[in-house]
């Protein structure tokens, strides 16, 4: 049964690939029917499973020494239903979406094989088999990103993505020989129980080389820069792919090796510190773009570090409490984006605006899916990223203060861009989506904000220490953030002390922690400016505003050069260096037969020398 | 005497060829071809199933499941290779059709007779048999200036390189007093002469595989010689290259481990780095198989596993290769031109074939499920558990750098505008990509069909 | 005594058929080279490999080099340009070789001379009729190649 | 022992002339003295080890080199016929 899970995406994409001139514009039903099976059969088993907290095992022998072995428990079965779902809705959306394109049926075949891949990476219960399925998900993602291959760039993105997952790769694949060699297995179980008995050297070596592999799929410092390019392929594919599932196998992955990382602590603090890095950064990065999708694309990469923070801290039910959440609101916020886009034909934020008038329904779903991202209750991500910060606090501090400002910034660049995007004159000539796309709107928003109560791993029970301040301390970051960007981008300045007195009133009211300070320092705040107000030129404000937003700018701006020079500077030199050696080494072969005879020679001398000396 | 079947009916059909082409009303060379190595092939699996074992004719011949496998690898590539040649030949080549598939044949003998030999002599021999013929076959564009220099350079490396391997010959001889390389595992002499001797015998080897130093022929011959022959010089005379290297280095001692591992990182960098810059699809695809050939030396290092793990990366090896030749050749046919660049739009004028293509880089890249995935798989588990980890790291990092010209491929077929009109496909062709499509898909899902027939991996 | 007239002999021509501008002159030089050889043959108690030599180096491939001399060449540029482009590093290159071989052979104990005499002739002729019969075949496969494509690589369509 | 210091000689002299003649028929005969090398080792060793079967070896090369003769010059006037010339200074079409 379980195997019929990833099996009938697969079998969908074989009728597709070698049918599908024939199905034409009935092809995404195939697919649909498809995903739809496979999603009853993940809830089904989720309800044969969940209450019980049983576990399936089924293995059919392979080859010598592997086997085709799956695994269903609770994390997989969450997994199982955020994939075959979330692909489901997707796949729904996509036939407004990609209506009229000319491999309208291809694009279908390959969802279809990219959430067989998926569901199959989710199911294997052993490393070969998770490799295979890893690879196969790089692959489609290079067939769906370079979907557009009229366009030179998705095919050039799509290459990058190809080729900087793979360099993470490597890691993976000789962590899996590692561990083969040293425990003779692939299986996890074996491995889990002989793990103890290794040396602590080899663990930590083998666990780092397989975070290797997820730092390139799960697009972490410094392999992070595909990501966003690969938003050159089509919306529904970013919506899949870079948010809800593929970009999540390094995570997952992770968690599912928990049992391994546990034992190696200091690969554990890696991922912790990478993961926390890489939110700083990739959050201040998205502060300063103007393209809907690219601040989206630098915002999952940043919600990825929160999940490796929460697998550093050792808390994998955190981590993938948060994948999950984050699976559904990112896929509503891509496809709320996707939505805008197919409206307005554009994806700079400049060409957008009044939208909450033109578009309600992907407005409204879009602001939702804003808030979850925030981590504001009651939405799906207040819940999630409050068991990471929670994890953190107590086990990863430092990781915890870094996060901070993170949490700071995610809430400030989602409503810089609602902000821009939403309120005021209507630009170009917007008009709601068809409900064909709308309709997997609703219901991702309805999960967003519905499914941060039921916690799938059953939660903290016990009261924990610092448990209020940690959550006070987010929410409070949170809605510095929001302020901040209203503060920017919201209002005109007129009116900036009405609406700041609002909103303090609000904070009053919700009686946080730290109200007092708040007060303190945002009422000193404006009752200083409604002093300097009366004295100066408002636009001494202005620039006050400004100036705070400069710097932030100027440090992400910062962050950014070093993204352009170092981080792809270092790819570009390595590039550069296997070039030029190829263009030197191509010039010895001369055409001239003697040279090479001559080069045989030398080659013989050379090995001569190397082993018996001079 | 039953176990000479499969050479006997490919000598018998070469010689048949031959005196077909001598009858005023001229027998058609290729049916009887394929039928012969058809028949060879169906025998030798005959032979499989009573799997009688023996050596015969004074230990000069062994009969086991090594040479068996890689008998049944040189026929299917021997079967591939007519096919992909008919339309070729028509168009391209014309003439002395019947001398040409003599040689062919006898080339094949040629290789059947390497793989099951642990004597230096008929090794030698059939080494020469299968030189002196691929020789003339890549000069047989008499009417092409760049045919006949493959010919005349290939000719001068591969004379050289047999002469340096008598001469490791001689040495081995003098040191041991035998010709057959059994002596190597009871050789009490470790002395600097005799590895020298041993290093001339295994660089003599290295010249049919492309192996650094001695790879810089195969570049301007797979330029210049007809497609079908490069197709089949990067897989038959490879595997047999590799086929006595395994006999060698699971003969002999530990001792030229080290020989074989700095030889494969060389060998694979080499390829790779220059790679890079090819413009010409066939000699991008001479670096490529100088790099493959790179990775099939590091499963070298691991003496006991050897066998299978290179036997199976063979095959997947030829299986992909020998699809990319056919589809190039077809691509020769219709554009004339074997620039990468002029490919630009091929994915649809005939999308089928460029899937095809898809999928075999991806094998040679080790894309799983694909049967170049298992192969690299178990080169790279052999050499970690030899010791080798540095070298399985060079390896990976190797192949991430071989994506790039190999995507570069599909950039070119998929994502540049071109020509678009619709072409249609020889039959023989379609039949050979069809072949090693499935071979490489099904070896790919299961490695075990090949590995519990033949080899033990 | 016989055995270092042999070996200068050879050494001597042999130094010239690489170096002489003539390629005819090469080729009179070989033909030196292989009798010095052949001699040797006769030297190591190895006559019939001796008589070999004479009837098929000298009888069939020196009149073959001989022929494809004078079908190539015309008469006004028989004479070879010598300096190559990597004479020197080739020359280098190759004494390292050899220096390397000798430093090695010195090292190497050789297996003493067993003093077994054996029938050179009635011994080969046994051996080639039995234990080798398989590789016999194999190399009349050789020459029929040779024979076979030469012919069809040579002649003029 | 001096045969064998006398075949090395040879052997790198006809290395030596492989790697620098120009006319193509002149490597082949400086391939030719490289294998009269060979044959000359083990021929020496053959007696040195009163053993037959390196005589038989040399009488397999001879005629391996007669085969490798006849198709080098085959191919040699094949090129002729479309270069006018057998310099292989000059016959560098396939490079890089």
């Amino acid at each position: 049964m379980v195997v019929l899970i990833p099996f009938l995406p697969a079998l969908a994409f074989t009728i597709l690939i070698f049918f599908g001139f024939i199905l034409k514009e009935k092809a995404p039903w195939l697919a649909i029917a498809a995903l739809g099976g496979s999603f009853f059969l993940s809830l089904q088993t989720a309800f044969k499973l969940f209450p019980t907290g049983r576990e399936i095992n089924i293995s059919y022998p392979w080859f010598s020494f592997a086997a085709l072995s799956f695994h269903v428990d609770i994390l997989s079965g969450w997994m199982l239903l955020l994939v075959s779902g979330v692909g489901l809705l997707i796949v729904i959306y996509s036939v407004g979406y990609m209506k009229g394109d000319p491999r309208f049926a291809r694009f279908f075949a390959y969802l279809s094989l990219f959430c067989a891949a998926m569901l199959g990476l989710v199911l294997s219960d052993n490393l070969l088999l998770m490799y295979i399925f890893w690879e196969l998900v790089g692959l489609c993602s290079y067939f769906l990103i370079g979907f557009w291959f009229e366009k030179p760039a998705a095919a050039a993105a799509a290459k990058k993505a190809f080729i900087f997952t793979r360099a993470g790769d490597i890691g993976f694949f000789l962590g899996i020989l590692l561990l083969f060699l040293s425990v003779g297995s692939f299986e996890f179980k074996t491995i889990f129980a002989a793990a103890p008995a290794l040396l602590p050297g080899l663990l930590t070596a083998s666990t780092l080389l397989l975070f290797c592999g997820a730092v390139g799929k799960s697009a972490q410092f410094p392999l992070y820069v595909w990501l966003p390019d690969a938003m050159e392929g089509p919306t529904p594919v970013s919506a899949l792919i870079h948010a809800a599932t593929m970009v999540t196998a390094g995570v997952y992955m992770i968690a599912r090796l928990f049992p391994l990382f546990e034992l190696a602590p200091l690969t554990l603090n890696v991922v912790g510190y990478v993961g926390i890095g890489t939110a700083i950064m990739a959050g201040l990065i998205a502060v300063t773009q103007n393209d809907i999708k690219k601040i989206l694309a630098y915002s999952t990469i940043s919600q990825l570090g929160f999940m490796m923070l929460g697998l550093g801290a050792h808390s994998p039910h955190a981590g993938v409490f948060h994948l999950l959440s984050h699976g559904f609101f990112k896929a509503l916020l891509f496809l709320g984006a996707g939505s805008i886009i197919h409206a307005l034909h554009s994806n700079e934020l400049a060409d957008m605006g009044g939208l909450v008038k033109a578009m309600p329904v992907t407005s409204l779903t879009f602001i939702v899916g804003t808030l979850a991202l925030s981590g504001m209750p009651p939405f799906a991500g207040f819940f999630s990223k409050d068991e990471i910060l929670m994890a953190a606090y107590q086990r990863l501090p430092i990781g915890f203060w870094l996060a901070l400002p993170a949490v700071f910034l995610t809430s400030f660049y989602m409503f810089r861009l609602c902000f821009k995007v939403f309120p005021g004159e209507v630009k170009g000539h917007p008009h709601e989506s068809p409900l064909v796309m709308t309709a997997p709107l609703i219901i991702l928003a309805i999960l967003a904000c519905g499914f941060g109560f039921f916690n799938p791993f059953g939660g903290a029970a016990e009261e924990e220490a610092g448990k209020l301040f940690v959550l006070f301390a987010s929410l409070g970051t949170a809605f510095l953030g929001i302020f901040s960007a209203w503060l920017l981008y919201g209002i005109k300045i007129i009116s900036l002390a009405r609406y700041k007195q609002t909103l303090l009133y609000k904070f009053v009211a919700a009686k946080y922690y730290l109200d007092e300070f708040y007060i303190w320092f945002v009422g000193g705040l404006v009752a200083l400016i409604s002093r300097l107000l009366a004295i100066f030129d408002q636009r001494i404000i202005d620039g006050l505003v400004n100036l705070a937003g400069l710097v932030t700018q100027g440090f992400s701006a910062l962050n950014r050069l070093f993204d352009i020079y170092i981080v792809d500077g270092c790819v570009n030199l390595a590039g550069w260096v296997l070039g030029f050696s190829g263009e030197k080494l191509r010039r010895l072969q001369t055409g001239y037969v003697q040279n090479y005879l001559l080069f045989i020679v030398i080659g013989i001398v050379i090995i001569w020398i190397i082993k018996f000396g001079l | 005497m039953s176990l000479f079947w499969p050479e006997g009916i490919v000598l018998l059909t070469a010689c048949l060829v031959l005196v077909g082409d001598l009858f005023p009303r001229r027998v058609q060379p290729v049916p009887i071809a394929l039928a012969g190595l058809g028949l060879s092939l169906l025998s030798l699996l005959v032979l499989r199933s009573g799997g009688s074992l023996a050596a015969l004719a004074h230990n000069f011949y062994w009969f086991d499941l090594f040479s068996l496998f890689f008998k049944g690898l040189f026929l299917g590539i021997g079967l591939i290779i007519v096919m992909i040649n008919i339309d070729y030949f028509k168009a391209q080549v014309k003439k002395n059709e019947g001398e040409f598939y003599f040689l062919f044949l006898i080339s094949l003998l040629g290789l059947m007779i390497v793989v099951s030999s642990p004597n230096l002599l008929l090794i030698y021999l059939g080494i020469e048999i299968v030189g002196q013929s691929s020789y003339l076959l890549a000069g047989w564009q008499k009417n092409l200036r760049r045919s006949g220099e493959a010919a005349i350079k290939y000719f001068l490396f591969g004379a050289v390189a047999s002469a340096i391997f008598l001469y490791g010959v001689s040495l081995f001889y003098g040191l041991t007093g035998s010709f057959d390389l059994s002596r190597l595992l009871v050789s009490p002499l470790l002395s600097p002469l005799y590895y020298a001797a041993l290093i001339f015998m295994v660089l003599g080897f290295g010249f049919k595989i492309a192996m650094a130093p001695m790879q810089f022929w195969c570049p301007d011959v797979y330029e210049g010689a007809p497609i079908p022959i490069t197709a089949y010089l990067s897989v038959g005379p490879k595997a047999a290259g590799f086929a006595v290297l395994l006999r060698f280095i699971t003969l002999a001692r530990a001792d030229l481990i080290w020989l074989f591992a700095l030889l494969a990182a060389v060998t694979m960098t080499w390829g790779n780095l220059v790679a890079l810059r090819q413009k010409n699809i066939k000699r991008l695809l001479a670096y490529s198989s100088i790099a493959q050939a790179g990775y099939i030396l590091i499963g070298l290092v691991s003496p006991q596993l050897g066998y299978g793990v290179v036997g199976f990366y063979l095959l997947a090896y030829a299986l992909a290769n020998l699809g990319i030749f056919a589809i190039v050749i077809y691509l020769s046919l219709i554009l004339q031109s074997e620039n990468i660049d002029d490919y630009a739009g091929f994915a649809r004028r005939s999308p089928a074939l460029a899937g095809a293509l898809a999928l075999f880089l991806f094998s040679l890249i080790g894309i799983p499920p694909l049967a170049g995935f298992v192969g690299k798989f178990l080169i790279f588990k052999a050499a970690v558990g030899s010791g080798f980890l540095w070298l399985a790291l060079l390896g990976v990092i190797n192949s991430v750098v071989s994506v790039y010209y190999y995507l570069n491929i599909l950039r070119v077929i998929y994502f540049k505008p071109g020509d678009e009109t619709a072409i249609n496909l020889p039959a023989a062709i379609a039949l050979a990509v069809m072949a090693c499509l499935i071979g490489t898909i099904v070896f790919g899902l299961f490695p075990d069909l090949a590995g519990n027939f033949f080899l033990k991996i | 005594m016989i055995f270092y007239f042999l070996a200068v002999t050879l050494i001597l021509s042999a130094i010239l058929v690489v170096t002489l501008k003539n390629i005819f002159h090469c080729a009179l030089f070989l033909i030196v080279a292989i009798l010095a050889i052949a001699g040797l043959y006769f030297h190591l108690q190895a006559p019939f490999l001796g008589v070999v030599q004479l009837i098929i180096y000298i009888g069939a491939i020196m009149v073959l080099i001989l022929f494809a001399i004078m079908l190539t060449s015309r008469i006004s540029d028989r004479l070879l340009q010598t300096a190559s482009r990597q004479s020197i590093p080739a020359l280098l290159a190759v004494i390292v070789f050899i220096l390397l071989a000798l430093k090695s052979l010195d090292k190497t104990p050789l297996p003493a001379h067993i003093g077994k005499n054996f029938d050179p002739i009635l011994d080969l002729g046994r051996a080639l009729m039995t234990a080798y019969v398989l590789p016999f075949e194999v190399v009349s496969l050789l020459l029929l190649v040779a024979l076979v494509g030469a012919i069809a690589l040579a002649r003029k369509d | 022992m001096e045969i064998i210091v006398l075949s090395l000689i040879l052997f790198g002299i006809g290395l030596f002339g492989a790697l620098t003649r120009k006319n193509a028929i002149a490597i082949l005969m400086a391939i030719e003295l490289m294998l009269n090398a060979v044959n000359l080792n083990l021929a020496y060793f053959s007696h040195n080890l009163s053993n037959i079967s390196g005589q038989v070896f040399v009488l397999f090369i001879i005629a391996a080199a007669a085969a490798e003769a006849v198709i080098g010059l085959a191919i040699i006037i094949n090129l002729y016929r479309e270069f006018h010339k057998i310099d292989v200074e000059e016959i560098t079409l396939l490079k890089w």
